[in-house]
């Protein structure tokens, strides 16, 4: 697998995915500059954490009128994988490319903290290699995570099954305290209509070495490895 | 803690509602890295004929008064206690008639 | 020049005849301004440069000492450790967010300036007491604005300390420390050399903000001080990303000679101070600085304390490839001038020559004062109070638990968790053990780092206080496995003018020295904050110390808290214990007198020593260093951490509230697997190092004994709630 | 990309300088917790008369147009892309002169 992560000015947590891809996972890696006119040859973008343009006026509001991003809706319209953490949720978000938008938390303050998720739908390319009963536990750190959609939209969102991740405690209950942000429906992460994008408030790069305080992450880059394993990696371009 | 109470103020008949409308800016003087940031990207969108952006804050209240002048003292004050910081910021608002 | 000119800049008459004297003859108002601001205690260091002297600052790893932005430190392999700390206490007074978030972006600088990549922010806090309105915003703003800097650039923060006393009431201390990595062949240093080489300034443009910033942290706070508001800046973290990243960038690709970044005093103390490390001369063109606002004075360029901008030095032919760098990063350096040989800083604006000053002279040839030392009235009084004449409390359940819920000890999660101290995938150990632990990709070792000071020991014996903070600072370390390697310190004092309060500060810095040079741990650089004072009263004199140590692997860091069933709990080293200047005093008898425990330095540093061997041999499960609060504090802390109870038993016949919340130096509690007890004792006696068998790891219940009697019973969950939730209650 | 170029329109000579103040709110459906902790701050000081905060964003810009018209067009414009998010704000605005 081939990924490209996005750094845009104030992007940080770019070289947490470009670690975990190429010395945990042993897998192929690149940097993609905001400012380049395409993509190139890859499997999968991600657009990594971080406070891109400072988070200011509102959390990837700026950074989605990046030159890279119309690159980034059209490998995403043709089929291409993208993934936004945290901050790169937020891009996505502002982008269109994400239904709903991320607020402030509900207590207003930044939160750094272990979280616990479940997997609401398991046949997505994020998420084919989870089991629907499985808890991951995976760290959250963020100021602007608490999502919200219209309820039409969210209504929809339920039918189509773009939930990919709630917010549980360690049982994998959906209570109010294992909310971390007041997010609606516990909702930490959400996928497009046709399963190719998908965004997460949670950080998967930092849940994959043990000596980290957790693996879990790692699901989900293992789901795309078996979604292209499958498909014959590259087989799209 | 000693608190000022207004309520008793508003005890009487012709207590009214109050909407305030309140503008919180940097002072001028002050670097303020939002609006360069928002100004940079309008630039690069292709608006490149605006100039001295300023990101502030906008708050909107209601409160109980008498009358106007009332409403307005009280909405002075809380701006330069809580609603800003006067070490960096300027305020200024405007009280309208929010209905009884 | 008249003399109340040069009187209201803070300078003395006769600091004024030494600048006309230097420069032989009378400074122009721009001029004055910029020896004003460089000559005040801040930059200068006028009042604690001869005492500072004493520090050992050299040792085998030490590649560059104070006199730098930073120190650096060799760790081994090519790779250098690279950290300073230093104070916002001022500014945080009157803006807690912006205060504490510039003083962020300010230490980030010190640090990248070198050419390390900084990997780590830790910081030292202290407040009034939290019953205070005022005093909760400050917290809150304090706390909001370290994570706003250091989250937005994404350098974990990931260690700290927070104290409330009623001394700091009007006067937090917000004392912010950075550490980073680097190759070691890729040091730079603050220096303006090479005749003919250009000064280029980058960064964020230039304001009026800021402006005497550093005389405004040269005096006390007063209601004078609300006027002085322009002072405090506004930081912009994403510039400061941009910064460094560029920055670093032309470094790493050998672009640049010199980099100094812009802090206290701007243009002035960089361009003073590059040259005269050099002892070169520079010449400037102030058309060329980027301006915020119109019609600004020559003074307030020079003088300006805008945050995020540096200067560096470059060879001419490096010129286009330093732009197109910082060109991609979306910054445009302006070239300001070039690199002269004639000892001289010349300015020029508008055309005209508006100064043209020695630059040794500005930078260093303040005078250095040596200020009378008075021993204050309080020091004997205090110190006759013997805390043992208190009654002995009659439930020491009550006592822990309380001690446990003081904010000083309780669990500092609800400020922590608003810290990204996660970001960078490389944090093996966060806030909340002895001392955080940094994994190192490039080599596979760590660093470990943590800040120490203890303000009411300093109060009560500065010079007994300021040698148990170095041992402390450091014991942590080797409580972690760690092999300390260096330290910075920042010195918080009140205003060194009075006799009593330069004793205090003379007194410490002796103890400071004289621990550093038995531990074997050199000074690579610190900070000095004087004037901490508000309407004549003095903050306790607080020194605080970030301590650095070299792990050799990052997978062995020694854990803090128990971890298993039967394991046995032991007290290695000092038996010297007391209650004068202890936690217990201060919560439960609301008093601050008597005199700490004395501390043997050669027992301090077989302490430290045997623990490291016995982590790195991996014969213990945890090691927790005795501090706030004594015994039952640390054992309830093991116990938290691993969700693991104890049974322990005190020796008959000592007074129980001594051995359980008396404090003192040199005791680490350690927990050894049942197997290995026998090992670790008779290597202990090999040392001879005391050790006491406590008794046993396990259950869900803290158990104390005293002879045969429970004097202690507490459940986990009731001790958790204590410990976990006073911080939330009262801050929200 | 593609971007919109305004400044050909000002190349003209009645090119004038408008002042633009917008402020953005958070959509009333959606629960806004700065408000909410303004609001419980302002009572516990004591102002217990006060209801329904709600906290914004106030911009402050200048831009070249050669009518109010432009201006305001520009403005609209730029609140819809950038300086509001319609999921979840709302915006207004007015755009007064600002000198030549
Ligand atoms: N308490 C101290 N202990 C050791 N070195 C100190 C101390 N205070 C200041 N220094 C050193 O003096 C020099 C000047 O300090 P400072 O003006 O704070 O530097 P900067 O302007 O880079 O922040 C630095 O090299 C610093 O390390
Ligand atoms: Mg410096």
């Amino acid at each position: 697998m081939k990924s490209g992560i996005v750094v845009f000015p104030g992007s940080n947590c770019d070289l947490d995915a470009y670690h975990l891809l190429r010395d945990v996972l042993n897998e192929e890696a690149e940097y993609i500059r905001h400012d380049a006119g395409s993509i190139g040859d890859v499997d999968l973008v991600i657009l990594p954490g971080g406070f891109s343009y400072g988070d200011y006026l509102r959390s990837g509001a700026i950074a989605r009128f990046s030159r890279i991003m119309p690159a980034v809706a059209e490998f995403a319209a043709s089929g291409g994988l993208v993934l936004g953490i945290c901050n790169g949720f937020q891009v996505l978000t502002e982008a269109g490319l994400l239904p709903g938008a991320l607020i402030r938390n509900r207590h207003l303050q930044f939160r750094c903290s272990q979280v616990y998720l479940r997997v609401e739908n398991t046949a997505t390319p994020f998420t084919c290699a989870a089991d629907r009963d499985n808890v991951l536990q995976i760290p959250i750190a963020h100021g602007d995570g608490s999502y919200y959609a219209p309820r039409e939209i969210l209504k929809d969102m339920e039918e189509k099954n773009q939930v990919l991740f709630r917010y549980v405690n360690s049982s994998g209950d959906i209570t109010e305290e294992a909310n971390p942000n007041g997010s609606i429906g516990n909702i930490a992460g959400v996928c497009n209509e046709s399963g190719n994008v998908a965004g997460l408030m949670p950080h998967p790069e930092r849940a994959g070495e043990k000596i980290m305080g957790s693996e879990d992450g790692l699901v989900i880059f293992r789901s795309l490895l078996q979604h292209l394993g499958k498909e014959g990696v590259g087989a799209s371009v | 803690m000693l608190t000022v109470k207004f309520s008793g103020a508003l005890k009487g008949e012709n207590k009214l509602k109050w909407l305030a409308k309140v503008e919180v800016t940097l002072k001028k003087a002050i670097l303020d890295p939002q609006g360069a940031a928002v100004e940079s990207s309008l630039v690069t969108m292709g608006y490149d004929n605006v100039q001295q952006v300023r990101v502030g804050k906008y708050l909107e209240l209601v409160l109980d008064a008498a009358d106007r002048d009332k409403a307005a003292a009280q909405v002075e004050e809380m701006s330069k206690r809580l609603l800003s910081n006067p070490v960096i910021e300027d305020f200024s608002y405007i009280i309208q008639e929010a209905g009884a | 020049m008249s003399e109340t000119t040069w009187r209201k800049l803070g300078l003395t008459d006769r600091e004024y005849d030494q600048i006309t004297g230097q420069m032989g003859r009378e400074p122009n108002l721009v001029e004055l301004n910029m020896y004003s601001v460089m000559w005040s205690e801040h930059c200068s260091y006028k009042h604690s440069r001869s005492s500072l002297r004493l520090f050992p600052t050299e040792g085998p790893r030490v590649v560059q000492g104070p006199g730098e932005n930073a120190g650096v430190v060799d760790i081994g392999d090519g790779w250098a450790a690279v950290f300073k700390i230093e104070s916002h206490n001022h500014p945080s007074a009157v803006e807690p967010y912006q205060g504490a978030a510039t003083g962020v972006g300010g230490i980030l600088r010190d640090i990248f300036t070198m050419g390390a990549r900084p990997v780590a922010f830790l910081n030292s806090l202290r407040f009034g007491n939290l019953d205070d309105a005022r005093v909760r915003y400050l917290l809150d703003g304090v706390v909001a604005g370290i994570g706003g800097y250091g989250n937005c650039v994404g350098i974990p923060t990931v260690a700290g300390e927070i104290y409330f006393e009623s001394c700091y009431q009007g006067n937090p201390l917000v004392n912010a420390m950075c550490v980073g990595v680097m190759p070691l062949k890729r040091l730079v240093l603050g220096k303006a050399s090479g005749e003919g080489n250009l000064l280029l300034l980058v960064g964020a443009r230039t304001g009026r903000d800021g402006i005497h910033g550093v005389t405004f942290a040269s005096e006390e706070l007063s209601e004078a001080s609300e006027e002085r508001r322009p002072a405090v800046q506004v930081g912009d973290p994403f510039m400061g990303k941009l910064l460094l990243e560029a920055t670093l960038e032309t470094i790493e690709r050998d672009l640049v000679t010199g980099v100094q970044d812009l802090g206290g005093a701007g243009l002035t103390c960089a361009l003073t101070e590059t040259a005269s490390r050099a002892g070169s001369g520079v010449e400037v063109d102030l058309d060329q600085v980027s301006l915020r606002e119109e019609g600004m004075h020559p003074f307030e360029i020079l003088t300006s304390e805008s945050q995020e901008r540096m200067l560096l030095i470059v060879e001419p032919e490096k010129l286009e490839s330093v732009k197109e760098v910082f060109k991609r990063w979306g910054l445009k350096p302006a070239v300001l001038g070039r690199v002269t040989a004639d000892g001289m800083v010349t300015a020029r604006y508008k055309g005209e020559e508006v100064v043209r000053v020695p630059a040794q002279s500005v930078a260093g040839g303040s005078p250095v004062y040596e200020p009378e030392a008075k021993v204050p009235e309080y020091y004997s009084r205090l110190s006759e109070f013997d805390p043992l004449k208190l009654p002995e409390p009659d439930n020491y359940g009550e006592v822990l638990l309380k001690l446990l819920s003081a904010p000083d000890i309780a669990s500092k999660e609800w400020v922590w968790r608003r810290y990204d101290y996660m970001v960078r995938t490389s944090t093996v150990q966060g806030p909340g053990g002895d001392s955080a632990v940094i994994r190192l990709r490039e080599t596979g070792k760590a660093l470990a780092m943590n800040v120490d000071g203890n303000g009411r020991h300093c109060y009560l014996d500065p010079y007994l206080g300021g040698m148990l903070v170095v041992a402390e600072a450091t014991r942590n370390l080797s409580c972690s496995g760690a092999l300390p390697v260096g330290i910075t310190d920042c010195l918080n004092f009140g205003n060194p003018e009075k006799p009593e309060i330069f004793w205090q500060f003379r007194r410490c810095v002796e103890g400071m020295a004289e621990a550093c040079r038995v531990l074997e741990v050199p000074v690579v650089g610190g900070n000095v904050s004087f004037y901490n004072e508000v309407e004549g009263e003095a903050i306790y004199p607080t020194p605080v110390v970030g301590a650095v140590g070299l792990l050799e692997d990052y997978r062995q860091q020694g854990r803090s808290y128990f971890s298993g069933e039967g394991d046995v709990i032991c007290l290695i080293g000092s038996g010297e214990l007391s209650l004068g200047g202890s936690q217990y005093l201060k919560t439960i008898h609301e008093k601050t007198a008597g005199k700490p425990a004395g501390i043997d330095l050669q027992l301090e540093k077989v302490l430290q020593s045997f623990l490291r061997s016995l982590i790195s041999k991996k014969l213990i499960n945890s090691a927790h260093d005795l501090s706030d609060g004594g015994l039952a504090v640390a054992v309830a802390e093991s116990c938290l951490a691993g969700n693991c109870g104890a049974e322990i038993k005190l020796a008959a016949g000592n007074v129980p509230v001594n051995e359980l919340f008396g404090e003192g130096p040199s005791r680490v509690l350690i927990s050894v697997p049942a197997t290995l007890f026998g090992e670790v004792e008779s290597y202990c006696n090999e040392m001879e190092l005391p050790l006491k068998r406590l008794g046993i790891t396990g259950g869900e219940v803290l158990i104390i004994r005293s002879g045969g009697d429970i004097i202690l019973k507490l459940a986990l969950s009731d001790i958790n709630r204590a410990y976990e939730e006073v911080f939330s209650c009262i801050m929200e």
